[in-house]
């Protein structure tokens, strides 16, 4: 490497990719997403692990989902083992995810996308160009947080989110608290809603990819997918995903049926159930808009966080300890809502409760197929553009996508 | 002799009364089931059942990490102004209270270190009678440190026998006196050596490295750190300082230490005068059975059991001081 | 004032070490104003070298080869290479199954396709490079990040720590877990700085933060089998963060 | 005085010595006791804001006008960052501490002073105040070592003591290199050899010592050979230090503190105990 040299990566975005441009006669015909992300094997390193260290290292995957992997992986190991959690610790669970919701969205889109819109480089410049934007995004996350903090015990890799139950219940005075937060929030909220929604898009709309969601429970839990046609059960999830080993991507990729690949994520979730109010905002769903999804998202994760402080809260908190796991042979299959959408978490385990095989499939894996469909056409759309100004194009496109490759690759 | 008594079911009104010119801090029972010295809720009774809390009162006087100096580039350095309130130390045994004293030699004499000052001259003392139980070595040495209180509550049938110990303990007293009765006790003698006279002993000589019981504490020793958390007369701290992110400003921090750690006689350059833990044992034990300094010669365990009930390798210096000490104190 | 030139970069990880310092939402605009995050991939464009930094702090351990190249290139330009987190201090999760032979276990994943074939069992930075400072966790804590950074504006390196999470755990007066409780905790081995963090919430400790410098295995292995635990069992439980322990 | 806050002081300059070696002169103010009253061997805690606190000999002579002055090498947390610290920086400084070498038990004496590599500071300080009153003492000898010429601190200010007569200086350097080009009275040896041809009058000295801990026990049992009683042996020890005023717990040698009792203690108060020289 020269002084100065610049690293062929994608940036603001989670994990290491690249995008290439496909030149045929001196034109770019198409681009390419690769997933170059060094893979850490967690379906391999979970395999001769007793079930309750699971969750502990799936959760490991990803820094940004971190508690929703915790809590699909719980859900997985109980159903193999048979544990029932109480509506306690369903809820807690519950305003752990949807914390995780908050901070990454906010994320997303103060620090990460943002500064396309603005024409800056990163948070560096927009610190020095639009210090109050990026701190009112930063308070957003900064509530997400302490969600997790206050259930998990950590922002990241929340430790007190245990098979069965909680290592400790957070008081009532914490949860009292966070009550007074979420519900101070909205101003922020409001404004950024304002001002998000109002942005105009950087890309030239996009036909609309087909979606597929989790559906069946709370927001963002549920045992099933479903497209605008049809509903697949989790047990046979992910042979409908049906990921494929490809050479140019660490991350495995989803086939499907061989159909059009399938989006996930908030604008699929939001295509598939738009709250009234909202429908303004998309006359098309063209990932071009994702932002204004994930805005909306995390307005309606601020008050779905609401409502579940207000349900512990007026159920009263109990200390309860958490349900003993027997050890056995079973299998689970956890199908969930990540911020980055559809997540599934499944695993076998021995008689003696050792883990002989697991599975999982993220989000970004599942949208491999969706972001190369989006690139093909951003490059046709932009035909006869500079070679820099495609390039330039195609990483906002797939920023769109908000990937996490550490969870693609995992 | 008539002594104050107070009958049990005058106890809870004592405590009300006291609350009323300062926070009432005394054993409490946790959830989880350990006891600590901590605020006594309204309506409840600290529990004097309870042999030993986690951690001594000692953190009353030196808490586990504190700010000792802010600095800003404008004012140098300068001392914290601490918010420091009255608090009422209830349900203090003789052991915590002769700990205190230990602490007060360390900390008041000569050159009184400030914070300790300010946050001592607050607590009012309460102690309580106790009986000790497998864990305590209270009872075999005497010992030139004073079980000092300003109040002492002597369990008997039925109630307390309370003595004042200072002006302050009157002062209470004063203010509970209609809960209290005459009454002709007899107080059962404390033969724990915090209430005997010994001098403090001249120099000995050095501890026998040879013994194989120092090789036998090294090897078993986990090194967590927890007997002298815990330990009432456990001083030794670290200093760190912290700089702001303006960097203009900065915190100084002192943190509990132990001699069995690494780093505690490391110097630059990763060179230690003390690399094998035996030796570090040794030095432990020479702080505990015959101090150092200002108080060399006064042993500075008290005898409160805390170190060998808390440690999770069960290990005891008891028998190698009754070998090492024993004897020649009685 | 010249601002500090930092280089932030990750390697085999979850990026959790460069997400806690993006969590830091009160301090990031301080930050942001005393340094210059001048490669920060993962939070600003472009992904550019520069000729030198004065700290550059990775995370992550070294799984592939162009890890190794990225690697030496910043500790060539860097008067200070901190290594972020436990990955990069002790190899992390990722290295768990170290010595299983990474071949099988891609192929686990992978099946027979070439996929990552160059992938090799994680190693931590100091395996091949020099590094100046650690600052370890599974994630790091932010009062630690912000300490280290606000250190390096003062030229100094963090003061290492020599005492494991039981301390912290005493100091805070907790139960414990291990000699009440009978659990597996493992904070006797593990390296303190978190407040004792899980035990505090009655959880026992994983060992997040990699080996305390002393530790006594041997001993606490007694420790453990006297509670039930099995010597595999807790060296298996260790390794989790560490492929170091051995038995 | 509150002796746990330190007094302002500034840097007014700084001279590298060798590369890893610096004499720094500060100022604070004048007749502040922290530089207007200690002993040869006495030290003062040096804070450098934002980084920490350690311990240093005092390197000068006491001064009425503020100055004072130490000389530094750059091992760790907090001597790294003095490295690039400028004039005019800003630090704090509280002292004196401790028990430095019993100057009037020296009255009318002989008197070996004995330096390894850093351990020349205090016995600078010393040397300085035995030339302030020379005609107190008697002969004075200043045996030094250090790893190579390149380490010999101070040298031109020995050097032109000795010129003057007024010590005897014997120098050497552990390594080979340069040596050949070295100053004068200066061999390739371990310290403790230069004592080899020494003649002294055990009955009427006093050695007073500081190098590394690694050559005391030698140096101790040669003196102890020639004749010089354990009384008359005094040696400056480093510990770890925190607090400087007996309270921190880190420094105590057998039963006694080094930041209180030393850190200069005669061999007699050392004798028997574990630890006390290496
Ligand atoms: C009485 C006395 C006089 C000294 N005089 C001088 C002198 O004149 N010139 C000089 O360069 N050095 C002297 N030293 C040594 C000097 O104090 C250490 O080099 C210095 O503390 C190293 O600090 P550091 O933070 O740079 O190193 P690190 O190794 O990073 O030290 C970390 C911490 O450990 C403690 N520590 C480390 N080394 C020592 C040590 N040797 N003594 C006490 N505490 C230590 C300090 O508290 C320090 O903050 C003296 C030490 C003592 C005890
Ligand atoms: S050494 Fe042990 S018994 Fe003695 S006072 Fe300390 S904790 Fe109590
Ligand atoms: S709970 Fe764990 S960390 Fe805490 S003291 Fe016990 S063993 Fe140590
Ligand atoms: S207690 Fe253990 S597992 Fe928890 S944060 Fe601390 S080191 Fe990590």
């Amino acid at each position: 490497m020269n002084s100065s040299s610049k690293i062929d990566i994608l940036t603001r975005v989670e994990g290491h990719g690249t995008v290439k441009l496909v030149r045929e006669g001196g034109k770019v015909v198409d681009a390419r997403l690769d997933l170059h992300e060094s893979p850490r094997l967690f379906e391999a390193l979970v395999v001769g692990r007793r079930f309750d260290e699971i969750p502990d290292i799936a959760c490991r995957i990803c820094s940004i989902c971190s508690t929703v992997h915790k809590v699909a992986a719980l859900q997985a190991v109980e159903q193999a083992l048979a544990v029932d959690i109480t509506r306690q610790t369903g809820l807690l669970r519950e305003l752990a995810v949807q914390g995780g919701q908050i901070e990454s969205h906010a994320l997303h889109i103060f620090c990460l996308a943002l500064p396309d819109y603005l024409g800056v480089n990163g948070v560096q410049e927009l610190a020095a160009h639009e210090p109050e934007k990026l701190q009112m995004g930063l308070r957003i996350k900064k509530l997400g947080n302490l969600i997790q903090e206050t259930v998990g015990g950590r922002a990241i890799h929340p430790f007190n989110l245990l098979i069965g139950g909680l290592g400790t219940i957070p008081e009532a005075l914490k949860l009292q608290q966070l009550k007074e937060k979420l519900a101070a929030v909205h101003g922020d909220l409001a404004e950024s809603c304002d001002y998000i929604l109002d942005l105009d898009d950087l890309l030239p709309p996009l036909a609309m990819l087909p979606v597929c969601a989790v559906s069946g429970g709370p927001p963002l839990f549920g045992d099933r997918l479903i497209t605008p046609v049809e509903t697949v059960p989790a047990a046979s999830a992910a042979a409908w995903l049906n990921e494929q080993v490809l050479l140019h991507t660490h991350a495995k990729v989803s086939r499907f049926d061989g159909a059009a690949p399938f989006m996930v994520g908030p604008l699929a979730r939001l295509t598939l159930a738009m709250p009234a109010k909202y429908a303004q905002y998309f006359t098309n769903t063209s990932i071009s808009s994702s932002l204004k999804a994930r805005m909306i998202e995390l307005q309606l994760a601020v008050e779905r966080a609401q409502i579940l402080v207000d349900q512990l809260l007026d159920d009263g908190l109990k200390n309860e300890v958490p349900v003993i796991a027997a050890p056995g042979r079973g299998q689970g299959i956890s199908l969930m809502e990540a911020p980055r959408g559809a997540l599934l978490h499944s695993y076998r385990f021995d008689n003696n409760g050792v883990c002989s095989a697991g599975d999982i499939i993220t989000p970004t894996a599942i949208n491999q197929g969706a972001i190369a469909v989006s690139l093909k056409e951003l490059v046709i759309a932009m035909d006869g553009a500079e070679y820099e100004q495609i390039k330039k194009a195609t990483e906002i496109l797939i920023r769109c996508f908000d990937p996490c490759i550490s969870c693609a690759v995992h | 002799m008539a002594t104050q008594f107070i009958a049990n079911h005058n106890l809870a009104p004592l405590l009300v009364r006291l609350r009323q010119s300062a926070e009432l801090h005394g054993p409490v029972r946790g959830d989880d089931g350990v006891v600590r010295f901590a605020a006594i809720a309204p309506g409840t009774l600290p529990d004097l059942s309870a042999v030993r809390t986690l951690l001594p009162p000692k953190k009353y006087l030196l808490h586990p990490q504190e700010t000792i100096l802010k600095y800003t580039v404008r004012a140098g350095y300068q001392m914290p102004v601490e918010d420091v309130h009255q608090i009422i130390l209830f349900g203090l045994h003789p052991c915590d209270l002769a700990g205190i004293n230990y602490l007060d030699r360390i900390f008041l004499d000569d050159e009184p270190d400030p914070l300790y000052v300010a946050r001592r001259s607050v607590l009012a003392l309460v102690g309580v009678s106790c009986s000790p139980d497998e864990f305590c070595s209270c009872h075999q040495l005497t010992s030139p440190l004073k079980a000092l209180f300003d109040l002492f509550f002597n369990v008997v049938e039925g109630g307390f026998v309370v003595t004042s110990g200072s002006a302050r303990g009157d002062e209470l007293l004063e203010k509970v006196k209609d809960l209290l009765e005459e009454r002709v006790v007899a107080v059962p003698e404390d033969a724990r050596r915090f209430f005997g006279h010994a001098a403090a002993e001249a120099t000995r000589p050095e501890p026998d490295a040879t013994l194989p019981e120092w090789r036998e504490l090294a090897s078993r020793c986990l090194g967590c750190g927890a007997c002298s958390i815990c330990c009432p007369t456990c001083y030794c701290f670290d200093v760190l300082e912290f700089c702001g992110l303006d960097n203009c400003s900065a915190s100084r921090v002192r943190q509990w230490d132990n001699c069995l750690f690494k780093g505690h006689a490391e110097v630059a350059g990763g060179m230690t005068f003390r690399k094998d833990k035996a030796e570090r044992f040794r030095y432990r034990y020479r702080h505990k059975y015959r101090g150092f300094g200002l108080s060399q010669g006064i042993p500075s365990c008290v005898g409160c059991g805390r170190c060998r009930a808390v440690c999770p390798a069960g290990l005891d210096l008891r028998p190698l001081a009754e070998r090492l000490e024993g004897g020649q104190r009685e | 004032m010249k601002k500090l030139r930092i280089a932030i970069a990750g390697l085999t990880a979850c990026s959790g070490c460069q997400l806690s310092l993006l969590n830091c939402e009160d301090e990031l605009p301080v930050l942001l104003e005393m340094f210059d995050f001048q490669f920060f991939p993962m939070a600003t464009s472009p992904a550019l070298l520069a000729d030198e930094y004065d700290a550059a702090l990775v995370e992550g351990c070294i799984s592939m080869p162009h890890e190794k190249e990225l690697l030496q290139e910043l500790r060539r330009r860097s008067r200070y290479l901190i290594a972020l987190g436990t990955c990069a201090a002790c190899g992390g999760v990722a290295a768990l199954r170290n010595g299983d032979g990474r071949e099988l276990l891609r192929q686990q994943v992978y099946g027979h396709s070439p996929v990552a074939d160059e992938t090799f069992d994680p190693i931590p930075l100091q395996s091949l490079v020099k590094v100046d400072a650690v600052v370890t966790g599974c994630p790091p804590e932010k009062e630690e990040l912000l300490r280290m950074l606000a250190g390096l504006l003062r030229g100094a390196l963090p003061v290492g720590i020599d005492y494991p999470v039981c301390t912290e755990c005493r100091m805070r007066e907790n139960l414990c877990l291990l000699t009440e409780r009978d659990a597996l905790c493992l904070g006797p081995l593990t390296l303190g700085g978190c407040g004792a963090r899980c035990p505090s919430l009655s959880v026992p400790c994983e060992g997040c933060r990699g080996p305390v410098p002393e530790a006594n295995l041997v001993e606490a292995l007694e420790v453990y089998a006297q509670k039930g635990f099995d010597r595999t069992a807790v060296i298996g439980r260790l390794r989790r963060f560490c492929p170091e322990w051995k038995l | 005085m509150n002796n746990n806050l330190p007094v302002p002081a500034v840097i007014s300059t700084i001279r590298p010595l060798t590369v890893d070696t610096s004499l720094f002169t500060l100022y604070t103010e004048p007749f502040c006791p922290v530089a207007a009253s200690f002993l040869p061997g006495q030290f003062l805690e040096l804070s450098l804001p934002g980084v920490g606190e350690i311990p240093l000999s005092y390197c000068g002579f006491p001064s009425q006008d503020g100055r004072i002055e130490l000389c530094v090498r750059h091992v760790g947390h907090v001597t790294t960052p003095l490295k690039v610290a400028a004039p005019g920086d800003a630090v704090g400084v509280r002292g004196p501490f401790g028990r430095g070498f019993p100057l009037s038990a020296y009255g009318g004496q002989d008197l070996l002073l004995i330096a390894g590599g850093l351990g020349i500071a205090p016995l600078r300080s010393l040397l300085l105040a035995l030339m302030n009153r020379r005609e107190l003492w008697g002969r004075l000898t200043l045996l030094y070592g250090a790893r190579e010429t390149g380490a010999l601190l101070f040298l031109d200010e020995l050097l032109e003591l000795q010129k003057r007569g007024e010590v005897e200086l014997q120098m050497s350097v552990d390594h080979q290199e340069h040596c050949l080009d070295g100053p004068p009275c200066c061999r390739i040896a371990l310290l403790p050899a230069l004592l080899d041809q020494l003649e002294l009058d055990p009955g009427r000295i006093f050695a007073a010592i500081c190098g590394p801990p690694v050559v005391y026990p030698l140096l101790v049992s040669r003196l102890q050979r020639m004749g010089l009683s354990d009384e008359n042996i005094h040696l400056s020890l480093e510990r770890r230090m925190k607090c400087g005023v007996g309270r921190c717990g880190h420094c105590a040698v057998g039963t006694r503190l080094c930041c209180v009792d030393g850190p200069v203690f005669s061999f007699a108060e050392l004798a028997g105990i574990e630890g006390s020289l290496v």
